[in-house]
């Protein structure tokens, strides 16, 4: 990876930076910090799912431990926000190892290893619900008090800031498997698990790379996410809409992508917000619009939305197709 | 219903963004030259599994705008009319938050509002950002108003003011009786609310000379109640003590008929519905005897008998939502009357030092303490008799005496 | 700790509910053997069953039991609607398509749901509800008695239909060499799209059965899929045998785990069983060694 | 450089191979030839780490690989082509060969210019930047054998590289092979095609219902009565010696 990789994972910064400080709306700012949130969750799925072609139902796993982690160690412990976001980081990357380990060694994949994270995260729901560690149905409260250590800020737009930093190491963190030999065998397991392996790609090591790679970037969003509201409860940090978002950002915007699960949080959230206000508030509307997307593509735009723009230069790259279908040939 | 005029100050927030491009597109219509309108905002769940609630809240709360406006609006503020802004918080308590920052844009001086203790924990710490003064209604987490939050106050009891209260009315119940009741099965929603409740009453029972057989616990939604309603078969309590929402009570009391499970009583505090009037409508048999200590409105107040109207005229159920969130509007009202300013610390300063009427609860007067809790606060005990509910604890209030035990 | 007539009716209990997911079972393992696609949908649809069902009741005065005969054409219908014209063409014939296709379509059902009805629980309530059988000192409840015998007859009618029909020979024929059929002259698409009209038709029977006992909001069925899912897993995906003996054996020890660790708890033993099974077990009980 | 010894695997009761041994010496070029399911894939597939038999022992090199994983393997030196093309199909053809070049080569850069050398090797220099699913059936081929080759293996193992081809685009692969094999690279291959086994091949193997039933130089094994009748069909022999004499 050479220094010009690292360009187009700048300029984002800067733009999104700019646009943080370019005097938003309090609401238009936490909007922005919400899509830089969903984007990083989609981020870390796009690892697992775009680029290794294993489509997780439960990322909320890693998000929710991450979101767990940082405000079990605040509030009952008394560490700084920035040794609980390291320390959930690497928690939400364990769990992921782990449920990568028991599923990868059992050879699921496809529909089988959707369904398993998803009773994971379902697990972890029902469990965080009722033990003490998690406040059971309470839930955690984190007390407002501002400060850098404390993470939370009086001018949240140092905390969007922070957010599309991170989001900007996650650009940069998939550029870097664009150009690495791990991510060459991680797209060469997505296209044929079995040719890899002949290759001598160890296919066990790298997928479980993957997901705790992929695991520790959606955790990371679910720390962000806990700071930001100062709140987590089961259903926020283990319920299905998280895994949702992030997969359905991550495929809109384009599967195995760099800049595909940004424009596809972004896009999804900035949409969501116009079909509230056309409908007037009636309640689900906005996430039937988002099925609809959903559907459509995968039905004709399966390289999501990034491949409208390299049909509209006359670039191909087949990848998220190919993402979306390398189990036909399998 | 005269006093609902056609100028009704109702917009429910379109979300987020709209919220704010309607605050920029300039105020709706004012009618003829009037000091600018001060805006009150609710939060409720309006969608969502608790959309009921909502919807009962905000009956009440628009009822009372009505009512304060048809009497010549802010005094303090030469007149100046309140609009009532009401944010859904969908039932969770991240929406909740982001309706909070809605809100603030709109321009709100105070919210009132929250129901669930969940929602309403983000919600006031939200509204703490903007130092914006937040009236909970119903929501009855003890740590609400205990985390130093100067914006935070709450209207209503909490746990523990309404347990105690329920204990004691319980002992009286009993001793009225000649001491019949011996044991007891709690049976509750794994939830905040629900767990938080049994912890309560697995502390104070024993003390109190009741044998706890089991503490139950499902979750919710609950596909099913037979199991549960097979274990209180095995046990056979005297008493039952449920705590969880409407459709699980419903559901327990129905398959307690059903397998003709009858306990000397039903004794519910903060019941889903065991003192909702659908389903004493809906289930008269289910419901008949089960007793209740909740939010409840003054039933010596006439205006309580106005909001059951108005609540019946859309066709729908009467509940205690609708009364304590009247009372929550008319409170906030007062606040702003007396800082003479729709200012938000002004109105804060005010909630922390003044003193107010309750609106149509049976608080006598508002006042709140260091922590923001209304000291005065008092849940009422109700019986479900013949069809009706009626107040039966305390006696300054009661409507008519308790029948326990039920099935004696 | 219980009595053994307690621990007996509670059994039975979960057996004849166990009936119910059994059916709803049926459905997603027939389509999984035949499509070999697992329907992420199959609750949102039965959700949708649950609501036709209450609307005939609401609104028309249809019994639950009889709206059987009205739900279930419709439900064929419906399913053959989706897998032809929605499922079918933009899932491209791949797994990880069809499994995102069938999640949007799930997405769609439960919101369109939410806008056009909110979230309210709706219930049917009918006389024969909490009507017991009594069974010498059991008392049954009666609805769940109804739901045990209609499962049976429902999946013994889907039998039928497989064994001695045309449609059913092509079904099995597709099933078994998709291309072999289509050399034949059947029309895979269709008979695709037929399959997926016979497991909605199943859900249909469910939703009556479970419509006098239950409630119903847009997120309902999502409480009953991840059970058919392991029903399904742990019978063998594609399993016909293999779902109705695993829904029997989930309903039983859905019913023992919330008698004994409460209902909360009881939960996690269905993940449990299911993360077990596809871990160490995942061709299920009667499904074949791969 | 590899030899099995003694190789038996079953499916559900059925023997594919049993008991099958073979040798393939370094620096040659060994041929395995038998009927449509002999076992000689099955076989292959133990050789290269894809299945586990039964019973038996694969040697490399002069150490006991029988329980490796594939990718261990290939790190030592083996790799494989597949009957059954395997293509990265939604990978350029350079980045699909650059797979098998990353196994000796961490940087991407390098990966991408061995890529390049090895795909003009096979012939493949104008296809470098198409997607491999737009390959012919011919290029695929190709790519397979690159793929192979870039892993820098000491041993091939070709699994009926040539079938599907034209007669003109074996004429143009063969050569590849040998270059190859010239090169050091011992080759190990399965083929049917007759022509090209006694062109290429020092020694030939030949498998039929999972027993080895004979072995020597093509134009011994192809003159043994016995495996022409018994194991290649009528007239068999007369096609091959026919074939043989013309090339050879």
């Amino acid at each position: 990876m050479s220094a010009r990789d690292l360009l187009l994972p700048l300029i984002a910064v800067l733009v999104l930076a700019g646009l943080a400080f370019s005097g938003l709306s309090g609401t238009l700012l936490n909007l922005l910090i919400f899509m830089m949130i969903i984007s990083l969750a989609a981020q870390g799925w796009n690892i697992l799912g775009g680029f290794g072609g294993l489509s997780s139902f439960g990322h909320a796993a890693f998000f929710g431990t991450g979101a767990y982690t940082t405000l079990i160690l605040q509030t009952s412990l008394g560490v700084n926000a920035w040794a609980g976001l390291v320390a959930g980081v690497l928690l939400g990357a364990a769990v992921g190892a782990g449920i990568g380990f028991l599923s990868f060694r059992s050879g699921l994949k496809g529909s089988y290893f959707a369904l398993i994270t998803l009773a994971f995260a379902e697990v972890l729901r029902i469990a965080s619900n009722s033990a003490p560690i998690t406040g059971g149905a309470a839930g955690i409260l984190l007390p407002l008090d501002y400060g850098f250590l404390n993470l939370q800020f009086d001018d949240r737009r140092w905390f969007a800031l922070i957010a599309i930093l991170f989001v900007g190491a996650a650009l940069a963190l998939t550029r870097w498997l664009e150009r690495s030999r791990f991510g060459a065998y991680l797209i060469a397991i997505r296209e044929n698990e079995q040719a890899a392996q002949a290759l001598g790609v160890d296919v066990f090591r790298v997928k479980l790379g993957a997901i705790t790679l992929s695991a520790g970037c959606t955790a990371l969003a679910g720390v962000l996410y806990a700071q930001n509201y100062l709140f987590v409860d089961a259903h926020v940090a283990y319920g299905p809409w998280i895994s949702i978002e992030a997969l359905f950002a991550a495929i809109v915007g384009g599967l195995g992508t760099m800049f595909g699960p940004l424009v596809g949080a972004v896009a999804l959230l900035g949409l969501g917000e116009i079909t509230k206000m056309v409908s007037g508030g009636v309640p689900g509307v906005d996430l039937l619009v988002f099925g609809a997307i959903l559907i459509l593509t995968v039905a004709f735009v399966p390289g999501g939305l990034m491949s409208l723009r390299q049909r509209l230069t006359g670039r191909r790259r087949p990848r998220g197709e190919t993402a979306l279908r390398s189990e036909e040939g399998a | 219903m005269t006093k609902m005029t056609g100028q009704t100050r109702r917009t429910i927030l379109k979300g987020g963004v709209a919220a704010a491009a309607a605050a920029t597109l300039g105020a709706p219509t004012v009618l003829r030259a009037q000091p600018a309108a001060v805006k009150i905002g609710l939060l409720q769940p309006m969608s969502g599994f608790l959309a009921q609630a909502g919807d009962l809240a905000s009956i009440g709360a628009q009822f009372a705008v009505d009512e304060i406006n048809a009497a010549g609006g802010i005094k303090a503020l030469g007149g100046a009319q309140i609009e009532l802004l009401i944010g859904d918080s969908k039932s969770n308590a991240e929406a909740g938050a982001q309706e909070v920052e809605a809100l603030n844009e709109a321009g709100v001086v105070a919210i009132g509002g929250g129901f669930a203790s969940g929602i309403s924990l983000t919600a006031t710490q939200a509204a703490a950002r903007h130092d914006l003064p937040f009236l909970v209604d119903s929501a009855t987490a003890d740590s609400i108003t205990g985390r130093d939050l100067a914006n935070t106050f709450r209207l209503g009891p909490n746990f523990s003011m309404a347990t105690e209260v329920a204990l004691q009315n319980l002992i009286k119940l009993n001793e009225a009786a000649g001491n019949p009741a011996k044991t007891v099965a709690l049976v509750h929603e794994d939830g905040l609310f629900g767990a938080g409740l049994a912890q309560v009453m697995q502390e104070k029972l024993p003390g109190l000379g009741f044998e706890i057989l089991e503490t139950i616990s499902h979750p919710t939604p609950a596909r099913d109640m037979s199991n549960v309603v097979l274990r209180l078969r095995s046990l056979q309590p005297d008493l039952v003590i449920p705590s969880h929402y409407y459709n699980e009570f419903v559901l327990m009391a129905r398959t307690m008929q059903q397998q003709r499970v009858r306990p000397m009583g039903v004794y519910a505090v903060f019941g889903g519905a065991a003192s909702s009037y659908q389903f004493v409508a809906e289930y008269p048999e289910a419901a008949e005897g089960v007793f209740d200590c909740n939010h409840w409105g003054d039933p010596s107040n006439p205006t309580d008998a106005e909001l059951k109207a108005a609540v019946e005229a859309q066709g729908k159920h009467y509940a205690y939502n609708t009364p304590i969130n009247y009372s929550v509007v008319k409170v906030l009202a007062e606040a702003i009357e007396k800082a003479g300013a729709a200012d938000r610390a002004a109105v804060t300063e005010q909630l922390r030092t003044a003193e107010f009427g309750s609106g149509v609860m049976p608080y006598g007067t508002t006042k709140f303490g260091e922590d923001g809790q209304n000291v005065n606060a008092l849940p009422l005990n109700t019986q479900v008799q013949d069809g009706k509910i009626n107040v039966i604890f305390p006696d300054q209030f009661a409507q008519s005496t308790p029948v326990f035990p039920v099935n004696g | 700790m219980y009595s053994p007539l307690i621990v007996a009716e509670a059994l039975l209990n979960g057996l004849m509910l166990g009936a119910v997911y059994a059916l709803i079972a049926l459905g997603l393992t027939l389509i999984y053997g035949v499509l070999h696609i697992v329907n992420f949908a199959h609750g949102a649809l039965l959700t949708v069953a649950m609501f036709g069902v209450w609307l005939l009741a609401e609104h028309l005065g249809v019994d639950p039991y009889l709206s059987i005969l009205i739900m279930a054409p419709a439900m064929f219908g419906l399913g053959y609607a989706a897998q032809r014209f929605v499922i079918g063409p933009a899932s491209h014939g791949s797994d990880n398509s069809i499994l995102l296709v069938t999640l949007g379509l799930s997405i769609i059902i439960e919101n369109g749901l939410l806008a056009g009805f909110r979230s309210d629980t709706r219930t049917i309530d009918t006389d024969y509800a909490f009507q017991v059988v009594e069974l010498g000192p059991l008392l049954l409840s009666f609805p769940r008695v109804v739901g045990l015998f209609v499962a049976l007859l429902s999946a013994l009618v889907l039998w039928a239909i497989l064994e001695r029909t045309d449609v059913g020979r092509a079904i099995r024929a597709v099933a078994k060499e998709k291309l072999g059929a289509a050399l034949v002259g059947i029309e895979v698409s269709h008979v695709y799209a037929v399959t997926f009209a016979l497991g909605c038709a199943c859900l249909a029977v469910a939703a009556a059965l479970l419509m006098p006992v239950f409630y119903v909001s847009p997120t309902t069925g999502r409480a009953f899929v991840l059970v058919a899912f392991t029903i399904v897993v742990l019978g063998g995906m594609g399993s016909i045998v293999g779902a109705l003996v695993g829904g029997l054996l989930i309903g039983v020890v859905e019913a023992a785990c919330s008698l004994f660790f409460g209902d909360s708890l009881g939960q996690i033993g269905i993940f449990v069983i299911f993360i077990l099974v596809l871990l160490f077990r995942p061709t299920g009980l009667f499904g074949a060694r791969q | 450089m590899l030899s099995v010894d003694g190789l038996t695997k079953r499916f559900s009761g059925l023997v594919a191979v049993d008991d099958a041994s073979l040798a393939a010496p370094e620096g040659r070029i060994t041929g395995l030839i038998g009927p449509n399911g002999a076992g000689k894939t099955t076989l292959f597939a133990m050789a290269a780490g894809f299945l586990t038999p039964d019973a038996g022992t694969v040697t490399f090199a002069g150490e006991d690989v029988t329980a490796e994983p594939p990718h261990l393997r290939a790190r030592r030196g083996m790799a494989r082509t597949f009957q059954i093309v395997q293509p990265f199909a939604g990978l350029t053809v350079r980045e699909n060969i650059a797979v098998g070049a990353h196994l000796h080569h961490p940087s991407r850069a390098e990966a991408m210019e061995r890529a390049d050398a090895i795909g003009k090797r096979v012939g493949l220099a104008k296809d470098l930047d198409r997607a491999a699913a737009g390959l012919t059936v011919a290029g695929r081929k190709r790519l397979e054998l690159a793929r192979a080759l870039a892993t820098q293996p000491k041993l091939l193992l070709l699994d009926e590289v040539l079938a599907g081809l034209n007669p003109s685009e074996i004429r143009d692969i063969l050569p590849v092979i040998r270059a190859i094999r010239d090169e050091g690279v011992t080759i190990l291959m399965i083929e049917h095609i007759m022509q090209a086994v006694m062109n290429l091949c020092e020694h030939v193997y030949v498998l039929a219902q999972g027993k080895m039933i004979a072995e020597g130089p093509p134009i011994e094994v192809s003159r043994d009565p016995q495996v022409v009748e018994a194991y290649l069909g009528h007239g068999a022999a007369a096609r091959m010696q026919a074939a043989g004499g013309a090339d050879a």
